[in-house]
Formats: C-alpha cells, sequence, structure tokens
C-alpha cells in the first residue's frame, strides 16, 4: 500500500462485517499463512543486570493482526522499542522484509514502512491535531528547504496535496471538528485517535499499536476495534497489537504470542493460547 | 463586532492553511505596514534612528532566537557572538569587494554565522536542556575572545573596533555617517520585513512542523521519521543567520562603529528575555518582547520631563530599572505565556466584543 | 612540531621547573574553586527545591555585600549591621516568595527564569537608588576577617596563603557542610527534596510550598551573603560584581544543577583547571583565556556525561 | 498556539509609535549655551564615572552662580545617563542633538568611535580629553574632534622616560624586563605597538597580562605570571574595577609598589581599598590633586555648600573629581573663544569648534581661571588638537597622591609619527573620508 495515496473509493467507510456469533467482528480465518513481513529470532535485551527479554523468537506474517500479550513488566513495550530500533538488543536478530537489520535508529525503521503509537500519549502538545497528523507526512513530503522558503509555489501544492491524504485519515476516523484544536485541550479516547491517524499518514506497512484501548469506556473501545480492523481490512497493514483486555485480543488478533518476565511462553491461535495452562498460570498465578 | 469570521468560507485547502484566514487580519496588516513606510515623513531623526532601527533590529534578532528556543526548544546562550560574527564577516567582505552593494553583504554575512551557529549546535543531540545552554556560551565567550585576539578580523585598526566605511544604495548613503536616519530605517524595514515572511513561511510548513516535533517529544519526532541532528542543526543555522544578518544591521545601519565589547554576554541575556517575554513560539511575539525590554525604558525616561519633574538623570535610570523590572513580573503574573498570548487573548475579545464571553 | 611540543611539553616542564609557582597556582585555583562554589551553591538550592534557575542569585550576591557596607556606612556597627543584613535577605526572600513565586506556581520553569530576570532588574534599580552607585570597601577588619599573608617556604621557593583565602575556604567548607547535612537529615531538609521532585506531591502529603520556598530563598540569601563578603574582601563591592556570578554557570551545569556535592567538585575544578589553563597554556595564544576555558571544560565533561557530574541520569521513557 | 493569530510587523510597531512618540521639549528660550553631559553614575563602571561627572557639573554650575554663565550666556547643564553603555550613548546622543548641543563629552571610548565621523556631518565637535583615538590628535585629519592634553602614546612615552631617570637613564633599561597589565580592549590594546617599539630599541624585554572585561576582579593567574617573570617594572592601562583589584593583588604577591606605574585614570578608592601595602604605587597626571586652589575653593563656596552638588564633601578635590573641572574647563574655554571670534552670546557647535582649535592657556589666563598651579599651559592649534602637554608622576603616600616628578615631557619624535601614519591609515580605511575644510582661525 505504499503506492501514492489510496483512490477514494478503498476510503469509504467499512460496510458492517459478517458478525459472529457473540458480536465481535472476526478476523478472516487462513490470514496468518502469507509470507512473514517480521521476524524476530532469539532476541534478549538486557539493561545492566535487568533482563527486559531473554531469547525471544517470533514472527509476524504480512497482512494478520498479530497480539503481544502479557502481565504486567513482561517486555512488551521493550519488544516494541526493539522492533522500532529504538532500543539495540545484545544478541539476536530481525529480519523485516527479509533483510536482517543491523544497529538502526529509529528514523530508518519508520522510513521502512514501521509506525507507532505510544502505551502513554505521545502527541505535540503544542500543535493542532491537523498540524500533528501531518507531520506524519514528515517522510512523504519531499520539497526542498528552499521552496519551503518560498512556500508558494511546488512547496504550497505539495503541502495541499498531502493534506487532502490527511483529510481522508480524518473523514476515516471521525475527527473533523476537532481539526484545528490544539492537542492538549482534547480528551483522552480523542487524542488516542488522534495518534493512530498521526501513524496511518505514515503509510505504513507495520502498525505497533501499544495498549491503544488503555482507559477508555466500551463504547470508545468498539470504535476502537472497528478502526483497527478497518485499517487492516482496507489497507491491508499488518498490524501488531498489545493489550489486556482478553475479550479484544482473542476477537481481533490472528495470532497471539504471550511474554512473561521478559520469556516467550505461549504462541498461536487465540483458541490454542486460551486453553494453554502455562498461559492461566501467568495470568491467575499459580498456587506453587 | 467588527471583528466577526462569519460569512468568510475557505473553499480550497490552500486558502484553510492562508496564515492569515480572516479578512480583517489581512486588513489591519496592510495598515500597519503602511503605517512603517509612512513613518519616515512623519517622525523625528531621534524616533527613527534611536527608537525605531533598534526595534528592528532588535526584533529580527529575537525572530532568530526564536526560531531556536521558541519553535525547536533549544536554550541559546550565544546570540551576541553570532550576532559578531554577522558583523565581522560583513565588515571584511565589504572591505574586500568595497563596490557589491552593502545590503547584498550583509545578507550574505548571515551565512557565516549560520555556519559557526551549526557548528556549536552539535552538541544538542546529545545534551539536552539547561545543559545545552553551556556549549552556546562556550561559544559566546570563545567567539568574544577571537574578536579582540584576531587583528585580522577588524583589519588592523589602531583603535581595536569596526570602523563603517560610507556605502550606498542606489545612489544614496545608506552607511558611514552621511547616511540619513530615513535611508537606514527604510533599509532596515526592507530586511526586517523580508526575513520576517520567510521565516513565516517557514514555520507554516513542513520544517517548522518538524522543529515543533522536536520540541514538544523528539522520540515521537524521531519515530516518526524526522532525523534530530539534521533538523536541530537545521534550526541552530536558521537561527543563526537571523543573528548573523541583525548583527550586520545593527554595526553598518545603527552604531556605525563597534567594539567587541558591544556582543558581550548581557546581549544574549537581553535577547533570551525578549523572545520569552514576547511568547515562545509567535514571530509576532518577538516584536513584543523587544518593545518591551528596549524601547520602555527609553520611553520611561522620557516621561519625567514631560510633567516638568527634574529628576536627576541616575536617578530617572535607577527608576527605569526598577519599574522595567516589576513590568516584567507583573506580565508573567497576568500571562505567562508572554505578551503573544496577551495579544490573541485580546482578539479573542474583540471577536465577542461587547458581550463578556 | 613546536607548536606540539609547546601545547603538550612545556608547561608540564615549566611546573617541575618551578613547583612553588605550581602549587600557588593550585592554591589560587582552590580558593577561587572554592568561591565560584559559593555562589554556584545559591543557584542549585533555589533549584533543588524549587526547579527555578535564579538567575537573580547574582545580583542578591551584590545585594547583600551593598546592604552590609551600606549599613556600616550610615553609623550601624559591623555585627549589628550583619544581623540587620541577614534580617534584610529574609525580608527579600519572603517578599519574593510572596509577589513573585506565589502567583506562577505551577507556571514552567523558563517562565519563572524569567521572573528573576525582572527581580534583578528590580534589586539592581532598588539597591543603586538606596546606597548609591559607588563601589565601597567591603568591613573586613570590623568583621575580623583576617587580613596578612602566611608565606611558607616549600619546594625551593615560596608559596604565599592569604589569610582572607584561608578564611574563605574555611567558611565555604562549613556553609557546604551544613548545607549537606542540613539537607540529608533534617525534616525541612526531607521536605525541600520532596518539594524538589513534584511540587503536586510534596502539596499532597501536606509539606507548605510557601513555606519551603522562604526558607530556600534564604538560605540562597545567606549563601550570597557569604559569597558577598568574601568576593568584596578580594577587590571591591560594587555592581561589576555581579559578572562573577557568571562564572557560576560552568560550575552549576559541570556538577549538575541539582546536587550540592556537585557545586563544589564542579568549583573546584573549573576554578583549578581555569587557573592552570591561564598560567601554563594562556600565554601561547595571547593570554586573556581564561574568560571562555571554563566553558570548554564543563562541555568537554558534558558530552561525555550529558547531566553533569553528579545529576541524576536523564531517563527517557516512552 | 493554534495557528490563528498574525505573523507579521503587526501591532508591536503601532504599539511602540504610541510609546515612543514624545516630542522633547525644545532648549530655555533666552541666551544660553546647551552643554550635555554624558554620565555613567550607574553600572558596572560608576566607580570612576560619579566623581568625573560631579567634577564636571560642578564646576559649570560654580560659573553659572559666580558669572551669570559664560560671557553674559547662561550655561544649559542637562545630564543624560549612559552608563557606559555604547547603546545608551548612541541614543543618548540622537536625544540631544536636536537641540544644538556646542559640544559632546562622550567620557567612554566606545561611544566615541561612532561619533568621530558624524562629527562633522552633525556639526558637533567631540572633545574626548585624554582618551578615545589617539590619531583624532591630528587636527587636519580630525578637524572635528579632539583630545587634549595627551595621547595614550604621549602617556605611554612619558611612563617611560620616567622609569629611564629612575634607572639613571634610558639604556640602562637593556636587559631589563618590563610588565604591561591591560583592560584586554581597544583601550589597552593601543600602546602595545609603540611599547614593542621602544623593547626593540631600548633592548628590554616586554611581557603582557591581558585581563579580560569579565574577568576584572580575578586577576590572580595574570598576578602569578607577574611574580614567575618578576618585571622590574609594571605599567597598568586599566579601567573601572580592574584597577583595585590589580593593586590588591600586586600586595598580595607584595610586588614592589615603588615599580608600580598606572595611566592616569586610578583614583584614591582604588589605592586606598588596597590597604597601607599601596603606598609607593604611582600615576601619571596633569593636574592638581586636593582642594587649595582658588578654583575648587570657589566650586566649594559657591555650589558644594549651597547644596547644589551630589557630591560627598570629602570627595571635593580628588583625582577624578578635578579631572572632570579640568575638562569643564576646557569647555568653558572654547565657549569663550568662540564668543570672542563671533560676536554672539549663544553660540553653535561650528563656532565652538574654532574656539577649541584657539584655546590657549598661558600662564596668566590660569592665573584668571584661579588655576594657577593647578596645571600646566596648553596650547591647541588646528592641526595639534592635542596639544601634547607634559605630565607629572604622582604618587600614594597611604592618604593621597603627592607629586614626585617634575614635568614629564612626551617623546613627540616617537609619538608624532605614529599619530600621522595612524591618522593617514584611519583615512584610508574609511573611504571618503572627507578633507579639511574648515577655515584656521589665528589665536585671539
Amino acid at each position: 500500500m505504499n503506492g501514492p495515496g489510496p483512490n477514494e473509493t478503498a476510503m469509504r467507510k467499512a460496510e458492517p462485517r459478517a458478525e459472529r456469533a457473540d458480536g465481535a467482528p472476526s478476523a478472516p480465518p487462513g490470514r496468518s499463512t502469507g509470507e512473514v513481513l517480521l521476524a524476530v529470532e532469539n532476541v534478549s535485551l538486557r539493561f545492566g543486570g535487568v533482563k527486559a527479554i531473554s531469547d525471544v523468537s517470533f514472527d509476524i506474517r504480512k497482512g494478520e493482526v498479530r497480539a503481544i500479550i502479557g502481565p504486567n513488566g513482561a517486555g512488551k513495550t521493550s519488544m516494541l522499542n526493539v522492533i522500532n530500533g529504538f532500543y539495540h538488543p545484545q544478541d539476536g536478530r530481525i529480519t523485516f522484509k527479509g533483510e536482517t537489520r543491523s544497529k538502526m535508529r529509529p528514523s530508518v525503521a519508520a522510513a521502512q514502512g514501521i509506525a507507532r503509537t505510544f502505551q502513554n500519549v505521545a502527541l505535540f502538545k503544542g500543535m493542532t491535531t491537523l498540524d500533528n497528523i501531518m507531520t506524519g507526512r514528515a517522510l512523504k513530503m519531499r520539497r526542498g528547504f528552499f521552496w519551503q522558503l518560498w512556500r508558494h509555489g511546488p512547496a504550497m501544492a505539495e503541502e495541499v496535496e498531502h493534506r487532502k491524504f490527511v483529510e481522508e485519515i480524518i473523514d476515516f476516523l471521525d475527527i473533523e471538528a476537532v481539526r484545528k484544536v490544539p492537542v492538549g485541550k482534547l480528551p483522552y479516547g480523542l487524542q488516542k485517535r488522534v495518534e493512530l491517524g498521526r501513524a496511518l499518514a505514515m503509510e505504513p506497512e507495520l502498525l505497533l499499536l501499544d495498549e491503544p484501548m488503555a482507559g477508555m469506556n466500551l463504547e470508545e473501545k468498539e470504535d476502537m476495534c472497528r478502526f483497527i480492523l478497518d485499517v487492516n481490512n482496507e489497507f491491508g497493514t499488518t498490524v501488531a497489537l498489545i493489550e489486556h483486555d482478553m475479550g479484544v485480543v482473542m476477537d481481533l488478533s490472528d495470532r497471539v504470542v504471550v511474554l512473561e518476565y521478559g520469556r516467550k511462553i505461549a504462541d498461536g491461535t487465540p483458541d490454542e493460547v486460551k486453553r494453554d495452562q502455562k498461559v492461566i498460570d501467568a495470568y491467575l498465578g499459580v498456587a506453587h | 463586532m467588527l471583528y466577526r469570521e462569519t460569512g468568510q468560507f475557505k473553499t480550497t485547502y490552500a486558502a484553510d492553511m492562508a496564515v492569515f484566514p480572516l479578512r480583517q487580519d489581512r486588513i489591519g496588516l496592510a495598515v500597519i505596514l503602511a503605517a512603517a513606510l509612512t513613518l519616515p515623513f512623519v517622525a523625528g531623526e531621534y524616533m527613527l534612528s534611536a527608537v525605531m532601527i533598534p526595534l528592528l533590529i532588535f526584533a529580527l534578532a529575537t525572530i532568530g532566537l526564536n526560531l531556536l528556543v521558541g519553535y525547536t526548544g533549544l536554550l541559546s546562550l550565544g546570540t551576541a557572538g553570532f550576532m559578531g560574527v554577522g558583523a565581522y564577516a560583513c565588515y571584511k567582505l565589504t572591505t574586500f569587494f568595497p563596490d557589491v552593494n552593502i545590503v547584498v553583504w550583509i545578507l550574505v554575512s548571515g551565512f557565516f554565522s549560520a555556519g559557526v551557529g551549526a557548528l556549536f549546535g552539535l552538541p544538542s543531540l546529545r545534551i539536552k536542556g539547561f545543559y545545552l545552554a553551556v556549549a552556546t556560551l562556550a561559544a559566546q565567550f570563545f567567539l568574544q575572545w577571537c574578536f579582540t585576539r584576531i587583528p585580522w578580523l577588524y583589519n588592523n585598526n589602531i583603535s581595536g573596533a569596526i570602523e563603517v566605511p560610507g556605502r550606498t544604495l542606489f545612489g544614496e548613503f545608506v552607511t558611514g555617517p552621511n547616511a540619513s536616519a530615513e535611508m537606514r530605517y527604510l533599509v532596515v524595514l526592507a530586511v526586517v520585513a523580508l526575513l520576517t515572511w520567510i521565516a513565516s513561511n517557514l514555520v507554516h510548513g513542513r520544517i517548522g512542523r518538524s522543529w515543533m516535533a522536536v520540541r514538544d517529544m523528539d522520540i515521537a519526532a524521531e519515530l516518526i521519521g524526522i532525523r534530530l541532528l539534521p533538523t536541530k542543526l537545521l534550526a541552530f543555522a536558521v537561527s543563526s543567520f537571523y543573528c548573523g544578518v541583525a548583527g550586520a544591521l545593527m554595526v553598518f545601519l545603527w552604531y556605525g562603529s563597534a567594539e567587541p565589547e558591544v556582543f558581550s554576554i548581557n546581549q544574549s541575556f537581553l535577547i533570551l528575555f525578549m523572545v520569552i517575554i514576547g511568547g515562545l513560539g509567535s514571530l509576532i511575539g518577538s516584536f513584543f518582547g523587544a518593545a518591551l525590554i528596549y524601547v520602555l525604558p527609553i520611553a520611561l525616561k522620557a516621561v519625567p520631563p514631560l510633567f516638568g519633574l527634574s529628576i536627576a538623570a541616575a536617578t530617572v535610570e535607577h527608576m527605569t530599572f526598577m519599574i522595567v523590572g516589576a513590568l516584567i513580573i507583573g506580565f508573567l503574573i497576568a500571562e505567562p505565556h508572554g505578551l503573544a498570548r496577551l495579544w490573541q487573548t485580546g482578539k479573542q475579545k474583540l471577536r465577542t466584543w461587547p458581550f463578556p464571553y | 612540531m613546536t607548536i606540539l611540543y609547546a601545547i603538550f611539553v612545556d608547561p608540564f616542564v615549566q611546573m617541575a621547573g618551578a613547583p612553588d609557582l605550581l602549587v600557588q597556582a593550585l592554591w589560587d585555583g582552590l580558593v577561587s574553586g572554592v568561591l565560584y562554589a559559593l555562589i554556584a551553591l545559591g543557584f542549585v538550592l533555589i533549584f533543588k527545591a524549587s526547579g527555578v534557575f535564579n538567575f537573580a542569585q547574582g545580583i542578591m550576591v551584590v545585594f547583600a555585600a551593598l546592604t552590609l557596607v551600606g549599613l556600616h556606612e550610615k553609623g550601624v556597627p559591623a555585627f549589628l549591621a550583619l544581623a540587620l543584613t541577614v534580617a534584610v535577605m529574609f525580608v527579600l526572600a519572603v517578599g519574593v516568595e510572596r509577589v513573585v513565586l506565589r502567583p506562577l506556581v505551577n507556571q514552567p520553569d523558563i517562565i519563572l527564569f524569567i521572573a528573576t530576570f525582572g527581580l534583578t532588574y528590580f534589586l539592581i534599580g532598588f539597591g543603586e537608588l538606596i546606597f548609591g552607585g559607588n563601589p565601597k570597601a567591603m568591613i573586613t577588619d570590623q568583621l575580623f576577617l583576617p587580613r596578612g599573608v602566611v608565606d611558607v617556604p616549600m619546594l625551593g621557593g615560596m608559596v604565599s596563603f592569604q589569610k582572607i583565602d584561608i578564611a574563605a575556604a574555611i567558611i565555604a567548607s562549613l556553609m557546604v557542610a551544613g548545607l549537606a547535612v542540613f539537607f540529608q537529615n533534617t525534616r525541612i531538609g526531607r521536605a525541600l527534596r520532596a518539594v524538589a521532585d513534584s511540587h503536586k506531591a510534596a502539596l499532597s502529603v501536606g509539606i507548605s510550598l510557601n513555606q519551603i520556598w522562604v526558607i530556600v530563598w534564604f538560605a540562597a540569601g545567606l549563601v550570597a551573603l557569604a559569597a558577598g563578603i568574601m568576593w568584596g574582601a578580594r577587590s571591591e563591592v560594587s555592581f561589576a560584581l555581579e559578572i562573577i556570578a557568571l562564572k557560576a554557570l560552568p560550575v552549576l551545569v559541570l556538577g549538575g544543577l541539582t546536587s550540592v556535592p556537585g557545586a563544589i567538585i564542579g568549583g573546584l575544578i573549573i576554578g583549578v583547571g581555569e587557573k592552570l589553563g591561564e598560567f601554563y597554556w594562556g600565554p601561547l595564544v595571547g593570554g586573556g583565556i581564561e574568560s571562555w576555558l571554563a566553558y570548554f571544560i564543563a562541555l568537554a565533561v558534558l558530552l561525555v556525561r550529558p547531566q553533569g557530574l553528579f545529576g541524576e541520569k536523564i531517563i527517557e521513557r516512552i | 498556539m493554534g495557528r490563528t493569530g498574525y505573523r507579521y510587523l503587526a501591532a508591536a510597531v503601532a504599539g511602540c509609535l504610541a510609546a515612543g512618540a514624545v516630542a522633547l521639549p525644545a532648549a530655555a528660550a533666552e541666551d544660553s549655551n546647551f552643554v550635555p553631559l554624558f554620565t555613567y553614575r550607574t553600572g558596572p563602571f560608576s566607580g570612576s564615572g560619579i566623581p568625573i561627572a560631579n567634577g564636571m557639573r560642578d564646576y559649570l554650575e560654580m560659573l553659572n552662580q559666580r558669572d551669570g554663565g559664560i560671557g553674559g550666556a547662561k550655561i544649559a547643564i542637562e545630564e543624560c545617563e549612559t552608563g557606559y553603555d555604547t547603546k545608551k550613548g548612541l541614543e543618548c546622543y540622537e536625544a540631544v542633538k536636536g537641540k544644538n548641543p556646542v559640544m559632546i563629552n562622550p567620557w567612554s571610548t566606545g561611544i566615541t568611535l561612532p561619533l568621530i565621523p558624524k562629527a562633522k556631518v552633525d556639526k558637533i565637535p567631540v572633545l574626548s580629553m585624554a582618551y578615545g583615538l589617539s590619531a583624532s590628535a591630528l587636527g587636519d585629519t580630525f578637524p572635528w574632534v579632539f583630545n587634549p592634553p595627551n595621547t595614550y602614546w604621549d602617556g605611554l612615552s612619558m611612563i617611560i622616560r620616567y622609569i629611564g631617570e629612575q634607572e639613571g637613564g634610558l639604556d640602562k633599561l637593556k636587559g631589563k624586563k618590563l610588565g604591561y597589565i591591560y583592560l584586554d580592549a581597544g583601550f589597552g590594546k593601543e600602546p602595545i605597538p609603540m611599547f614593542e617599539q621602544f623593547a626593540k630599541d631600548l633592548g628590554f624585554e616586554l611581557k603582557l597580562y591581558p585581563v579580560a572585561a569579565t574577568d576584572m576582579q580575578n586577576q590572580s593567574s595574570q598576578w602569578l605570571g607577574v611574580r614567575r617573570d618578576r618585571p622590574d617594572y609594571m605599567v597598568m592601562y586599566g579601567w573601572g574595577a580592574l584597577n583595585p583589584t590589580a593593586i590588591k593583588e600586586a600586595v598580595r604577591i607584595n610586588y614592589p609598589m615603588a615599580k608600580f606605574i598606572s595611566i592616569w585614570w586610578p583614583s584614591e578608592d582604588d589605592a586606598k581599598s588596597a590597604g597601607d601595602g599601596a603606598k609607593g604605587f604611582k600615576e601619571l597626571n596633569w593636574h592638581g590633586v586636593g582642594t587649595d586652589f582658588p578654583v575648587i575653593k570657589d566650586i566649594q563656596k559657591l555650589v558644594v555648600d549651597k547644596g547644589l552638588s551630589q557630591v560627598a564633601k570629602d570627595k571635593v578635590g580628588e583625582v577624578l573629581y578635578n579631572r572632570g573641572v579640568y575638562n569643564s574647563m576646557l569647555i568653558a574655554e572654547a565657549i569663550r573663544n568662540a564668543q570672542k571670534l563671533t560676536g554672539k552670546k549663544a553660540v553653535t557647535g561650528e563656532d565652538v569648534r574654532r574656539g577649541l582649535e584657539t584655546i590657549d592657556l598661558t600662564p596668566a589666563r590660569l592665573k584668571e581661571l584661579g588655576m594657577e598651579g593647578f596645571t600646566d599651559p596648553l596650547k591647541l592649534t588646528c592641526s595639534d588638537h592635542n596639544g601634547h602637554g607634559a605630565t607629572f608622576m604622582q604618587e600614594w603616600n597611604g592618604e593621597k597622591y603627592v607629586k614626585v616628578s617634575g614635568p614629564l615631557k612626551p617623546m613627540t619624535d616617537k609619538v608624532e609619527p605614529l599619530v600621522q601614519s595612524a591618522a593617514k591609515d584611519y583615512a584610508e580605511k574609511n573611504t571618503g573620508w572627507p578633507k579639511r575644510t574648515e577655515v584656521c582661525d589665528k589665536a585671539s
């Protein structure tokens, strides 16, 4: 989907999906057999003595919704930071779209098409919603410094073109009303949506969502689930999701990897993982 | 009633992104530019060369520093040093090539200080916040030491200072002793207006957004693909360019000659306070800040003779210091986000006038 | 080749050649280091407790010394003048807290930084209005501060220790030790550290913010008075003294803005580094390098440790 | 911080138009000569600024009280506070320029330099007494600038001559070592080329100790260098807080005070604050110290005792106070000459320029002014705007400065070529520097 902006039709609101018995939208089966987009092979990450991640391997296939779950402090966010190139693992390898990555800065990961939202919203408080999402287009905008000085010629044309794309995202996320409002003034739920909008503006191939529904009420959660599924179906973006709400995880994701104290204890479809004894012990605690 | 946006709808994105969406704003701007242009024919020489020219030059330096402190969140205390680089570069250029028009050299000298600024901006990747002030302070003191220690910079003048030669523009003297205040004012006005417009373009475009992203949360900015070092260095370079041009304007069109003492640390502090009091991250705020910190003391000094009181010059000076200090604290309490925010709230009130909300 | 020799070898040859001058340079470095540390301490105190970088600390040094000498000039006996000055600094602390800090209580630090600039302007005007602008001599004798010099023949030469410098070193170290103890294990000290971390948290456990700030500004006022007396004794009490406070900036940054020991160690490093640099390497480039050498020392350290020697490690969590 | 709002010149220009548009009142109507005094009673250099300002004002006030002004025209005195800052100095110049001042006394090199080219255009002479641009001693190149009675080069030549006398002849200086501690700015650096020339000619070694403006009170490393190099004599060109600190540091390393010689700026306070170790400290001067001169007595009687002065009683007669009096005497003399040349009571800047060029302080004239024994005769001409008068060495004996040498003549053979080349160099560098067109009056 990293060609020119998507055509008009694809952005139409997604029609209602085939409802599952318990009313939550379900992912189409069989998608987790596509070619591997991201492979994490025995990655370990240490901060001084603390082992945040130890020898974890899993893969994320193109087009699937991959969930990463585990109790607090299991290393989920650290794993995202490793994928994002923010932390550099002491050992292990990460291959993205077939090429193994050497030591890398986050901006290079972004250039390769990895976008990210954050556990506690990391928006640019000094700017409006529109500016925040337009900043997501930073990688796509090419007009050089001297055109920016003049602004009225091609630089303005480029601004307008990217503004059009951003407007579609704003429609998609229903945040037209708060377009010119400084982000700092928005309620928490809307800020999460703007952050998703900013990530989408980067037209990513892999979208990392760090607890997108934390602190949301039921109605907001359903909206966010709809957005995630629409993004996955309409744009075909692969989604890696960290979430604590088991209902959401089980319904949205094609496959789930479970981490505990930095180690992988389970990996498979939601049903397999739900019945895995180790996962139950990890969550419900074991009397031993 | 007179400041309403009802009935002004935007049909294209370009119109919506315009810097002055409201018609009243555009009219207001046109009126102010017209006033600025007719000022030379109305105001006396004192008003021009002791109040307006310094105000515009300080405003330009404040805009430069605002791009760095207000828009990119990088604290710098080296402004006077970079202004010095601009002034000395312009002096050397006009001595080597005297026949090139002086205004060209004033703008070109900005590139030299942009280079020096970027060089001293390098530590900004590793050091953050108040600690970064040290790197720029090192620049300030080192540059000031160079201005005294390298005679080549001031053409080995015995006096150790730059002496500005007479240069003309369209046949009229612009620098040197017989340059009239009106000519000097018009050149300064032109340069400041041009650079303010360019700053506005920069700040509203892609570059301005990446600066503000780096200011608000540089980790998130990096994760979006904004490379931190080039963005920060560009901020340092553009900011130093503005300071360099302001320095060249100050020496050539205002002072007429300059000792290294002119580019001292006090000047850097003065401009930093103009930025912050004017309003971080606002170009209009830079003008307000310059007006409050530079023009106010002069205005205060003119008050006693108005009422016929003859207070000793020194006491007037002391009183001015106290009043300016108290006013600064007062303004901050009234509006911590600087005069620009006061201006916006004022406009907001105008919009709902005469109703309270 | 000779340049390399001049930079890397010759100074050390000079040091070996005249060891007594080396000791003298070290002693001068230590003394100015102690005095820089004393001024830096004033900055750290206020920054530690209220997160405010107090630009007015420099002028407070001048204002305190000027009040002391001004009162004495108006006939007040020395020690009474000292007591009165302490009282004046307390009134100043209360005034600053009431007028400046209370209305700006939870504004960002940069705004409070500017408020202290307003305070500086105000104190300059007020100080000059009351005590007049002409410089005065510090009343060292009346305060029974020692005069004269102790010449110690050493290492084949002679090292002279000014009694006033010895006194300065002792008083400064006493003050530092007192403050360190005060911060670590007194109730108010702990409250100060709590306020430094977060105003809201401190308020929630019932620490009165205003009371803490008055104490801190008063303590900074005392430190300013001590620094003013010491610097005034070395040269003169005048508004030119305010420039000296700029020397505290590299010390602060080197030692970390929030640590008392950092201010001391930073002060000593800058003091000694500056003196040795100017004395041995200065002549190579025409001298006068003292003005920017301190900043390059601090910058070099910062490039290695971005938060200064003792500052807390800046952890960025996303 | 949304994107509403203004990004241009906008209201700041309008805002301060209102604040700044204040018409300054014109000078008093009936016959008077407007004399603006640029003073710095505030800021870091006020220690030297206050006595000078008091001396200048009190002498002119005395003339107003005693003789009703000069030649029947009252003197309108107005102080403008510069705080020794070039920005404020230029602002003061612009403020007074409109009220046709008779002349400008900038009292800071920083302010003097920009005014030199402006003087001819605005037709207002600049009097920078013993400071400013040494080259402006040449009247042909600088018709509008005057710097009597000495330049800094004269000062250095007289100090070297005095040291020669102490050593029993200039040739005795061979092999000796002279130290030079100075404010690291134009003022301090100006004499260095000549000093190096002397070192080559007389065969002594010269050691330089620059002091940065921000380190004036922190000179321990410079004086450690003095202790290492052990120069036979120390020469000082200092200003503001540099002087007292230097004297204190010299006492600290117990450098022989008799060998410590300074240019004419240190005051009594600078030496007094160093305690009795400062005895023997010497400095050049060209006018008397103390109050037992008729002119100073008049000032005490007519101005100070009547409470018309801001000076403290015991400060009258100090070095810098009397220097202010000497400067005002030059102003009054120039106005008197201008009145004589033009016959007018209220004179313009142009007339006073001619008045300055015809200053001729003969012993008889000095007696009339009540300055007998206060200072030596001085004569300015159209080409010599300096006079290169003789000065004498005075020594601090613990309470006051005492004259310890006869008149010291400057070595004009060394100074004159330097003035000529410096003036030529200045004129070349400032392309289009106007040739002298001003008429030259014979001394009346």
